[in-house]
Order: C-alpha cells, then structure tokens, then sequence
C-alpha cells in the first residue's frame, strides 16, 4: 500500500489518537444498546473488545471459531486465541456456531471488515483482478458471506482508502445491499444488511430509500475533500453531515490496553 | 481400532499420493507435526481440505505438495497473507494450485452432511455472493413443505482426516477440549484417520469436550507439542511470535525452500525440529 | 434476558392456551414442575410436543389439557403403557388425542432444523415405515448432486419449550450436564422458553455440557427436585418406584382424577408436592 | 396376555434358567465378535449388558438417549439410566447419536425389540388394530425405524408368541426384509437388515434367497411344535436345525447379578 494508513491526528481532546484509533472507537460505539454480536475476523475483533469493555459489558461476543460470551480482555490475534475459548461462557463447535446461532437468527449485528467494498456495501474478500488469474489474492470468504446475509445487521469496518472503497467490486463475496433499492430483500436474505460503514475519516450509512452508503459523520481534523478523494465513487453527503465526537480518555486508554503487545497494522 | 504408532508409520500406512486429505484445526490444534511427516515421506498431488489453511498448508503447497485446496479463509491470522499459497494461485509456482472455495458455513454444513452419511447439507449461504459461480459443489433445494428454495452443498468425503488433541486414554480414545472446529465430523466423514496427541493418558481429562472413540480412528501418535507454532490448550501457547516470523520466511521462493530443507525436510522427525527451533532461538538470544 | 420469577408466574406469562408446547426431556431432567404449573393453571387445548412421552405428558393429556400430541415413543419406560395417553387415543377419554408420530430420529431432525433456521430438516429415515403415511410433515427432497431422494421434515417452530436443568448462574445462564437429549434444540426452535433448575449457583459447574444463554431463554426458577420423579444428574435419583406406583394410580379413571386433584392441583406448588409424597411414603414405612 | 410368557424349564445344565433368561442369553451370544451395538429401547438392553460382560468385554454400547461407549453394571431400567451416562466414554445430544453414530454408518448391529414381526422381519410397535381405532396403542417407533434401515445388521429380540409371531402386521414401524427377496435391497437402505430373531423358544434367521425367516435353532426342552404353533405364519425349519447350547453358569449368574432388583416381566 503506498497510501498513508493514517491522517493527521486532530488537534482536540483526542489530539493523541491515531485514526486507527478513532476508527476502532467509533466502530465501539456503534454497539451501544446491542446484546449479540458475531465478531468476523479482521478490524472487527478489537472494537468489539473495546465496546464489552467500555459500552455495553454485557454484550455477548461471538465468533466463528466457537467461542459464546467471550470476554477478551486483550485483543485477539487471531480469531481463534485461547483467550476467547477461556473466558467464554461456551465453546461450541463450528458446525453449531453457523447453524444453530448464526443461521438461527440469534445475531444482532454482524461485525465484518473488507478488502473492497462498493457504493452498496457489498464486500470483496477473495480477489483483486480476476479470479483465476489474479493480481492479489485474498484470505477469502471466512464467515462473512452467511453472517453479512443472516446477522440482523450489518457493521463493516475499513480503512479508507481509494483501493477498498471502489466504484466496483473485482469479486461479490458477501452481499450488502446488493443493486440497492429492494435489491437485497428480493433475494430472501434474513438480515437488513449494513447498516454502517466505520472508517479511519468517518462514518457511512446507507440512504433510506436507494441503499447507497453517503457519509453521515466525518472525524475531527479530517476534509470531506479527503473522504471524497479516498472514495471510488462520487461520495455524497448526508443533509445531517456530523462530525464525531473525538475518543474519551476512558476509550482511548482502554484501547491501548486492549493492544498492548499486538503487532501494528495487523489485518487479523 | 485405533492402533498406537510412531507418526511415521502412521503417515506411510494411511496417506497416499493423490489423497484428498484435511488436516483440520481451526486455530487451535492444528496438526503440523502430521503435515511436517507428509512432507518428509514426500507426498504429491495432494487435494487439501481445510476450513482455514494457515501456515501448514503454506508449507505444503510451497513444496509442491498440493495439487488442490478446498478452503474457505486461506490467510496468516493477524499477520496477513500466506506467501506461498499467494505464489503458486499467482504465479503458478512451484506448480499450480486448483482452489475451490467456500464460505465457513458451507465448508462446515459440507463436514457435517458427511459425518451424518448424507449426500448434502443444506443453508442459508452463499446467496447474492459470486464464490457459487465457481465450483460445483454448491446448488440449490427446494423445501418441500414451504417451496422455499435453499442452497444445498455436496458432503465431503474425504480420503484422510488428520487432527490434533490432547490426549489419547489406555483404550485408544482420543479427548480434546478448547476451540473444536470441525475436527470431529472431519474424522467422521474420512475413510481413514490419524490423530497426534500431546499425551497418553489413562483417563481422558474432565475437561473433555469432545471424544473421538477408539474405533474410529484407524492410528494414534503421541507427538508433544505436535500442533507447534499453534497450541494445545491445556499443554501450550499459541507461538505468536513465530507467526509473525513465517511472513518472512516464507516471503520469498529460496529462503522458504532453504528453511523447509532445514526445519522438515532434514529432520527425522518432529521433537528434532523442535529442538533445532529451540536452539535456534537460544542461539539469537546469545547472540544479542 | 432471562428472567429469575416463580414458576407460577412464568407459566401465566408465558403458556396460552392452544399452544404448541414441548417439555423435553430424555429420561433425565423431565420438567415435571411446569408441567403440573400448567395443570394449576387449567390450560387447555395444548399441543403437546416430545419425543419420549411419559408420566408428565400422561398428566396432562389424562386430565384434558392436550388435544394434539407429537411424539415418538410413549410409555412408562421399563413399566408399560401410559393407560391415559391409551385411553384418550383407544376412548377419547377424557376427550379425543388427535396424535401424529415420528421416529426419533425424525422429531431429532425437526428440532434441528428448527433450532438452524431452516424449514425442513434431511434423515435417511422413515424408509418402508407405514409412519410417513400418517403425517403431512414428513416428504421426500432429491440430492441435487447425487440424484438420490431422501426423507425431508418439516421444522418444528414452538410456541413454548421447558426445559429442566441442573443450574443457573448469577447471570442467567443455564448449564446442564448429564444425557442432554434435545432440550437445547427445543428452547432454539421455541419463540418463549422456560427453565426450571435445581439451584442458582455463582458460577457454572465444570461438569456443565449443555449452556443456554441467559439470552436465549425468558423465565428461569429454581424449583429443586423439579423433575421428579425423573431427576438430575448430580442432584438426584431417578424414583424408579414412583414409576412402578404409577401403572396403578394411572391404570383407571377415577382413581387417577382423584390423585391428581390431590397431588397436583390442590396442592400450591410443587414444594407441596414432593412435601405431601414424603409425608404419604412416611405414613406407608410407618403403617408398614 | 393370556398365553404363558415362559416355557417350562427344560432338564438339562441350564434346568434352573427360565425361557426368558434362555433368550437373553442367546440374544447376548449373538454379539460375540461385534463392535458397535445400537441398543434398543425393551428387551434388548438386558442382552447387550449381558453380551459385554460375558463375551465381548469391548463391545461398545450405544444407546439413543445419546450415551456412547456405556458399560452398565445392571440392567438398564429405561434408555435414560443415569449409569448409562455415568459409565458411558461420551453423552452426545439426541441429534448427533442419530445423525453422526448411526446414520453416519457407524452401528454394526442394531438390536431391536418388537410387538409384531412378520415373516420377514418387518417390525410393528405402533397400534394393534386399525390405526385410527386402535385396539391396543403401542408406545410407537422410538428409534427403530432408523436402527432397522442404518445398522449394518438387526438382531431382533421378542417372546415368541402368535399375538408376537403374525401373519401379517397391523403396522410397518420399521422395515425388515419388506416383501423379501431384494425387495429391502431395492427400498436403497443401507443395512443388510434382520439376521436373527432371538425367542424364548428358539432363533430365527431369514433364508438366503427368499429372506423368509425360518426357524435355525430350538432351545433345550422346546417342541417344534410349540414353536409352530406360537408361529402366525407357516413356519419353516432351517435343513440345518440346530438345539441351543443351554446357557452356562457364568452367563445365567451374570444375568442375574445384572437383573437384581429389576422389575420382572419389564418392556423396558
């Protein structure tokens, strides 16, 4: 990647936050008031960590590998770290995870990073170029494509860049919002799909009635020239464009508590 | 019945050239010590099944065991990409890679018709996503009672299951606890299986989630810290460390293939690596 | 969330008359407790749902308050027939069973699909069994890989499911251990749940195989020896002689209504219950 | 029942054993060199404890209650024993004993017990009469039909009598040999069906082409008259008629060791 992963930092409360950080603390927030969560592997991991820790101690996190109700004090590298299996209140086997939890339609929200995503939330992360004769090949699907279809919503987390935010997608691998419209409940899919798009610059919703994600909230220091830079297709705004509320010292010192000794710029 | 053998033996008896062959672990209990084996006893054309290949599966698809992997998340968790399995679907190097990819839900609804002797599994999966257009082994259901149309996926059957545990009882059953995967169905749904485990045991500890009784499994070796640089909950640590150092042993074609002679090839078996490893580690520390 | 309430006020919240309600329990952990609540209560025109039907469910459809009973095997195990699950299917008696039977691995398989999300679940079962001709919810699905038919199930979608468990944690989880028969699968397919248990504990004992969410369950109330005279593991014996006794009791009309008025509806609760049974099998080794 | 349910003792080593203890060990000869039992729910629990004890000490007993590997020290009351449980390697849900043990192809022997059975070992255990207007309601298929079509082989378990021994079922619970001949190959289920019908009088075992049960074994003091006569169907002798070894001390005092205090004349 040549593009810087991160901007400068904001000159507020949170003048020390990364946006990596900030990023990670929004997408926290957004579990407020949320009880079941299905952790995918990636970003998500650590913001869901960190929303048990600071938000919501009684939200129950689960993940592919089996772990339900774990209680990460760390976190994950990976998403099967004996720590998940160690605090959690069961640990189920894989087959059940998928079927009797997540298929069973146990899961409020799905909790899902990306290596592209597109205008409609729709995620790419198996290939860039094509599929058979590939420029990057990726880790592939996991856990997204049934979680992102049966999950009652929808929170992907990404850095945004040009490369992950494109105008379309190499590969479909897990269904968002589809063609937009009533695109997605046409195919009979359980969940609403995504309902937020956290980033290092801010935060996209989908719009009621299209589905196209448009940039509702921006971070503290960052231009919407650079959002709209960042983005593959022409980005619009919300009539209510925010700007969020810069990280609390108690979200920042419990995040980096949470990483402590994890290796930076991880994808896992 | 399961018969108590050296790793060797069991890999030499049970794994044949051209096998379609998971070593399953998710994670946790992921059986490098019988992968490191194959590779020894040098085992080709291998089709490779596993829900999550990690670096195991980097190792033998890098020397050019694997013709094939069937595989639903293929990556270096919390590191990044797996180098190898990225050179030969890239580049075709040292020889090309078939994949057919799935979901995890889909590879787990395939173990699990399998484990149950049914043709199929049926789910909620892969709708709206492009990875169906790309194999076979996905299709559709209809429900009989309510016309709804589901996606079926064909069950796996698999020549060989190979799993990691931690331990085995006097009789030849084997227990594991922590994260469990898919490893039993993956055993159920194999013509033959072998398993390694950390100790033999009189009696399965309490902790035991899951048992696979002796008489479906056709051998057990006791192999210490078989799963290394994963873990075995209850015996070991998940080597974070060396993880993180595979993406640069791994990152280029001839120190990967140097290091596999080394580590694997060269060794007769899986406690001389490991020694080897930790006499490398104390060596860098001595050398700081 | 799963509520900590008395049994009485679980079972007037969350039972309605005309229900379809399953109180699972394999042998062990039989709810009797609620069961008897329901009859306290007077609820009526249930349907009654279980694989392995025994005394409770002869309770109930005994004095009226079943009209429809699904099941899979229905005795007095290693005692006999359930003389008033015969005499409502032989007489109508005290109204008329509407009945419809599976085998067990078909009602396992409608529990599972149920508990999955999905409509209809596939068994390699019910093949040249006059059974399937008796009900609408058992077909047939073809494998769309293979060409071959197997035996679909509809789902099962509760209304209520009960359970009986050794305990609930301070959080309102439940955790259960011992033959776990498909109670977990129950309260997964059920739109309200209820759960009696033994005892409220800090934590989950470490025997603990089965965990049901404190979310995934609404009312859970201690009710110890709530399965009696089935039991739980760890707390108590089966009573194999009250399950003798009740070929007796059961056998005709009267004597049964008159044990039940006594037993069962005019007592408070299940406390008073076992209370009287004690004071009764005193009075017999006292008289003896 | 009007009929006796036992035979008068016949003079020989075994004069002590009554017909049912005859048949229970019979029943649990049968089991000598098998792996894998899938014990049904009635008489043939008796047999398969009988069987691990005497013969075949690592037979594995698998009950449906979800027990694997049980190694009961009495007789079992119900299929739902806390010893079952207790002294079993694993307990399994319900769902997976059907699904992954025995679907999955894993019984070598079913053992099945039984109200009617027919000439060619299809099984009754749901109704007497009419199904609507029964006569007599049998507690039903519990796990029977599945056992009869998975097990590699069914080795049914029944007092002989002519209410047991019919011409023709009131109801198919579970498939034996169908109609005969190829006729259970053709219906595609995996098992190779019923191999022996274990009496209180003697042991059938289907012939080779027809698959028609035949009569192979009598026991010691048992007339073949008797048996044709509690017999609602024609029934033929084996060329090879044999009379049952009677049973011998160590099995008649395991058998009884296992049955203290268990309620006689029990289904279950």
């Amino acid at each position: 990647m040549t593009e810087p992963p991160e901007h400068a930092p904001a000159a507020t409360a949170a003048s020390a936050a990364t946006a990596d950080e900030v990023m990670t603390v929004v997408a926290a927030r957004e579990l407020r008031g949320r009880r079941t969560c299905f952790v995918g592997i990636g970003l998500p991991s650590i913001a869901a960590s960190l929303a048990r820790q600071v938000h919501e101690p009684s939200l129950v996190l689960i993940y592919e590998s089996g772990p339900i109700g774990a209680k990460p004090t760390r976190a994950p590298l990976s998403i099967g770290d004996g720590e998940l299996a160690d605090t959690a209140l069961d640990v189920v086997g894989v087959p059940e995870v998928f079927s009797y939890w997540l298929q069973g339609g146990r899961i409020d929200v799905g909790f899902l990073g990306a290596a592209q995503i597109c205008r409609y939330g729709n995620i790419n992360t198996t290939v860039i170029g094509p599929y058979r004769q590939p420029m990057v090949r990726l880790p592939g699907a996991g856990g997204a494509p049934e979680i992102a279809a049966s999950a009652r919503e929808v929170i992907v987390v990404a850095r945004h860049t040009s490369r992950t935010f494109v105008n379309r997608l190499d590969f479909v691998t897990s269904i968002g919002h589809h063609d937009g419209g009533d695109s997605r409940k046409a195919l009979g899919l359980p969940g609403d799909g995504p309902t937020a798009v956290i980033t290092d610059l801010g935060v996209l919703r989908p719009e009621a009635e299209s589905r196209e994600l448009v940039l509702t909230a921006i971070h503290p220091g960052v231009a919407v020239a650079t959002v709209r830079e960042r983005t593959g297709w022409p980005l619009r705004m919300a009539a209510s464009l925010t700007e969020t509320e810069p990280p609390t010292e108690l979200e920042l010192g419990t995040l980096r508590r949470l990483s402590a000794g994890r290796p930076t710029g991880s994808a896992g | 019945m399961a018969a108590l053998v050296p790793l060797a033996d069991a890999v030499a008896d049970l794994v044949r050239d051209g096998d379609t062959v998971a070593l399953e672990g998710f994670t946790h209990l992921i059986p490098f010590a019988a992968g490191h084996e194959m590779l020894r006893q040098g085992r080709r054309g291998l089709t490779l099944v596993r829900m999550t290949p990690d670096l195991l599966y980097d190792q033998m698809i890098g020397l050019g065991a694997a013709e094939r992997l069937v595989f639903s998340w293929g990556g270096n968790p919390g590191v990044g990409s797996l180098h190898r399995l990225r050179d030969a679907v890239e580049h075709g190097w040292p020889e090309p890679l078939d994949l057919e990819e799935h979901s995890h839900a889909g590879m787990a609804a395939r173990y699990g018709a399998g484990a149950s002797g049914l043709p199929f599994g049926v789910l909620r999966g892969y709708v709206g996503s492009d990875l169906a257009a790309h194999t076979r082994n996905v299709s559709t259901v209809t429900c009989p009672f309510t016309g709804e149309q589901l996606t079926a996926v064909r069950a796996f059957a698999l020549d060989v299951a190979v799993v990691h545990a931690q331990q085995v009882d006097r009789d030849g059953n084997v227990g594991l606890w922590g994260i469990s995967g898919v490893q039993k169905e993956a055993v159920l749904c194999a013509r033959r299986s072998i398993v390694t485990v950390e100790e033999r045991v009189d009696q399965l500890d309490p902790r035991t989630r899951v048992v696979l009784p002796s008489w479906v499994v056709d051998a057990v070796s006791v192999v210490p810290q078989g799963a290394h640089p994963s873990y075995a909950a209850g015996y070991s640590e998940r080597d974070n460390a060396f993880y993180a150092r595979w993406d640069t042993i791994s990152r280029d074609r001839e120190p990967f293939v140097e290091w596999m002679r080394r580590h694997v090839l060269e060794t007769s078996d899986f406690a001389e690596y490991l020694r080897l490893l930790a006499a490398e580690a104390a060596a860098a520390v001595g050398s700081r």
